[in-house]
């Protein structure tokens, strides 16, 4: 096997540049690769493009980044917990392109398996679709949306192996597979990193070979956003 | 007496028929969980991920790792599976979710809705919206009927940018239950107790069709 | 949970017509329906269009609805195992559509996923292209092809819950998944057949949400092709 | 000396760099995995849906749910990895997958491949030939020189129904190995022990390009 194991996150982001367009997985705040979030906000890497879901809370996640102004663009399709976003969104300091989140996910796959673009119906008939070719199949109306080209993604998986295949927990799934097979470059980070052969090849989600760098990441936060619960009656 | 949010909830469960796999949005639509009748099965998809979802957790039992798409601590049922972003959509494009229950801020009457934007004011995004009224074979909607202003939110043309044309099929307010007929028009079908069809023609803004007797709504 | 457990082959696939057109899941004779197919051959269902990445043997799998001429289309992308087929189609019997196997698997996918049509630069330039769309993607040649159209979709798992929650053990995985998603009906036979909850929600390949029939079957022979192995030294 | 089907192989595995992803076809690409120098770190893909392909089972331990895209039994290796067909021509549609090693049977000097019919006599179906070669980063060929009928499979123009259009870069026969120029060509890189120049000229029935002194084809 293939060892794509790195010492850290500052080893796996060392060689993203100003200016590069970085995929980040994650819905909310679950499922964020924490880490390299952090590394990025200590080296203070700038003008970046990101792709992702939402674009965290004030003091955590992808909002660290905005806080310290790294971020030229977010394409997102949610970033309504972001009170700094929204200043800098409205001032014109960040440019911002929120798309529907199924076009989302769907440009990632249409990159990691290799589709130049793929047809949508989500936003037909709303500004989402001014400038877009629209083309009808049996009656309904699609867009034409182009796969992503992002120089790296960033995900944050469970369990990992040292051939970075990867495997994710529950709901904090979400957008990590599909950003995992986008990147030129993938990073990911695992809360438990495993030699090959732990993990049964019939339950991996992202195989190893979408991967690049793998590193055992450390101190989740993994904050909760909405703290929900029920009474016990 | 206009029903309160978390009637109309309870209204809207009765559309919801033995079998379905049904998508939840943020608001008045979650609420639909807590009535969904004992002698049916369903399945709540939500678009984070995941089929099955189950009730919020008991205190001390939150998971980080398992949120809905609201993103709300919650647990899975027996059977739940989980899944990713992309399959999600894909599922939901794909119409294998029977029905779609969502929030609007306008209702146009030819089925358009627009509930992600006030131009200069919110910007916080459609999420799954404009995926979920563009492939989703059947809509309800559930709104007031009415904004803060007092203005009708079930409009001839919507004002807000659109989230989806021509895709809602059923409007039910604290007000009133309307189906939005294929030529254009809200049908008016019932009513909410004592609340009389002229404050409801008064209410809508939006071309209002009233056909014969208008029932009370009942909730069970 | 909504419960789609069915008494067994026959009652499965009772109701499709003559005329169908089905999607049978599998690999060569790995990961077959065998119970389905047993049951399409003794109801003796005709004028078939089978989507099937191969035609299985002349005396398993496909191979037994080919003897008694039940299939009046294939739509494979490999047949090279069956004589009868063979000869069926040079004499004219049988219609053959023969498509690369990326393209065979990314039509399902489209179907399975709500997109109309995908673009592939499988067949570019070849036989295969002839009456196609082609569109340039960034200086290379694409096909548009378009999702399939299945009224039935059979496939087989290696374990299955009573929601239609469907694991598939080892490459029996195969096509198998991306045919769960795309039939209108789709039937899964199983080799065991649990309660919910015995499955683990993270390793589920199949939400039940696309299975519509569920049932254990029996008597699974698992035919092996090709017998290699290495001499112990 | 022409080489032997297991020496083509053995050459062919030369080209195998540490931290490859393989995909092997039928025939003596297969045979390429048995010399796979044992310093380097490689990764096998077998088209049906395996990532970590080992050897073939010892007797008693086939298991039917585990083949490889010819359908032989195999073994998958610790760090394996399984996956639907899908995601397989994905990953190989992405170009993640760094070299394809596959037969043909005519090959043209500008990279055109034929490799899987011949019209009224063999139609078993592309499989998933015409997919790897639409994607594929890198691609080698390996094949006899000349058929049964001792015409050359080197051609200008492939007369065969094409798998694929200007998508080989190398070739590797029982005579030589030969990289396609960017202009159209055969490049001759290296003939066979004791095989001359002039022998792989005769054989060869494409435009065939020799720049300075060849040297013989090495194995170790």
């Amino acid at each position: 096997m293939i060892n794509k194991v790195v010492s850290g996150a500052e080893e796996a982001i060392h060689d993203i540049p100003d200016g590069a367009t970085i995929m980040l997985g994650g819905f909310g705040l679950c499922g964020i690769p924490e880490n390299c979030i952090n590394a990025l906000v200590a080296k203070n890497t700038k003008n970046l493009t990101c792709i992702s879901n939402n674009a965290g809370v004030d003091d955590f996640g992808i909002g660290l980044m905005l806080k310290q102004r790294q971020v030229k663009k977010m394409i997102s399709s949610y970033v309504g917990e972001n009170a700094e976003f929204e200043r800098q969104l409205l001032s014109g300091e960040l440019e911002v392109d929120l798309i529907p989140q199924g076009t989302l996910a769907t440009r990632c796959l249409a990159a990691g398996y290799g589709m130049p673009a793929i047809f949508t119906p989500a936003g037909v008939g709303t500004e989402v679709a001014e400038g877009k070719e629209i083309r009808n199949f049996d009656g309904k109306d699609y867009l034409l949306e182009y796969a992503f080209d992002a120089d790296f993604a960033i995900v944050k998986a469970w369990k990992g192996d040292t051939a970075g295949n990867l495997i994710f927990r529950s709901t904090s799934r979400n957008f990590n597979p599909v950003m995992a097979m986008a990147g030129k470059i993938t990073i990911a980070e695992v809360e438990e990193l495993v030699e090959v052969g732990a993990l049964d090849p019939d339950y991996i989600h992202t195989p190893g070979i979408y991967v690049h760098r793998v590193f055992q990441g450390k101190d989740y936060e993994k904050r909760i956003e909405q703290r929900t619960v029920r009474k016990v009656h | 007496m206009a029903f309160t949010k978390e009637e109309i909830a309870q209204r809207i469960a009765k559309e919801i028929k033995d079998g379905y796999y049904v998508n939840l949005g943020i608001g008045i639509p979650t609420l639909v969980a807590n009535y969904i009748p004992p002698d049916i099965n369903i399945v709540l998809q939500s678009e984070n991920g995941l089929l099955g979802m189950g009730p919020f957790p008991f205190e001390g039992e939150e998971d980080a790792d398992l949120i809905n798409a609201g993103k709300q601590t919650i647990t899975t049922l027996p059977g739940s599976s989980i899944f990713d972003s992309a399959m999600s959509f894909g599922m939901i494009r794909a119409q294998k979710v029977d029905l779609t229950i969502l929030g609007a801020m306008e209702v146009s009457e030819n089925g358009d809705i627009a509930n992600w934007k006030i131009p200069g004011k919110m910007v916080k995004g459609m999420g799954g919206a404009m995926d979920l009224v563009a492939s989703a074979k059947n809509i309800i909607v559930a709104m007031q009927h009415v904004n803060k202003a007092g203005e009708s939110k079930l409009l001839p043309k919507c004002t807000l940018p659109l989230t989806g044309v021509k895709c809602i099929k059923k409007v039910v307010t604290e007000l009133a239950v309307l189906d939005i007929l294929p030529e254009g028009g809200f049908r008016l079908l019932e009513r909410a107790p004592g609340v009389s069809v002229d404050f409801i023609k008064q209410a809508t803004a939006g071309r209002l069709v009233i056909e014969g007797k208008i029932p009370e709504m009942t909730l069970n």
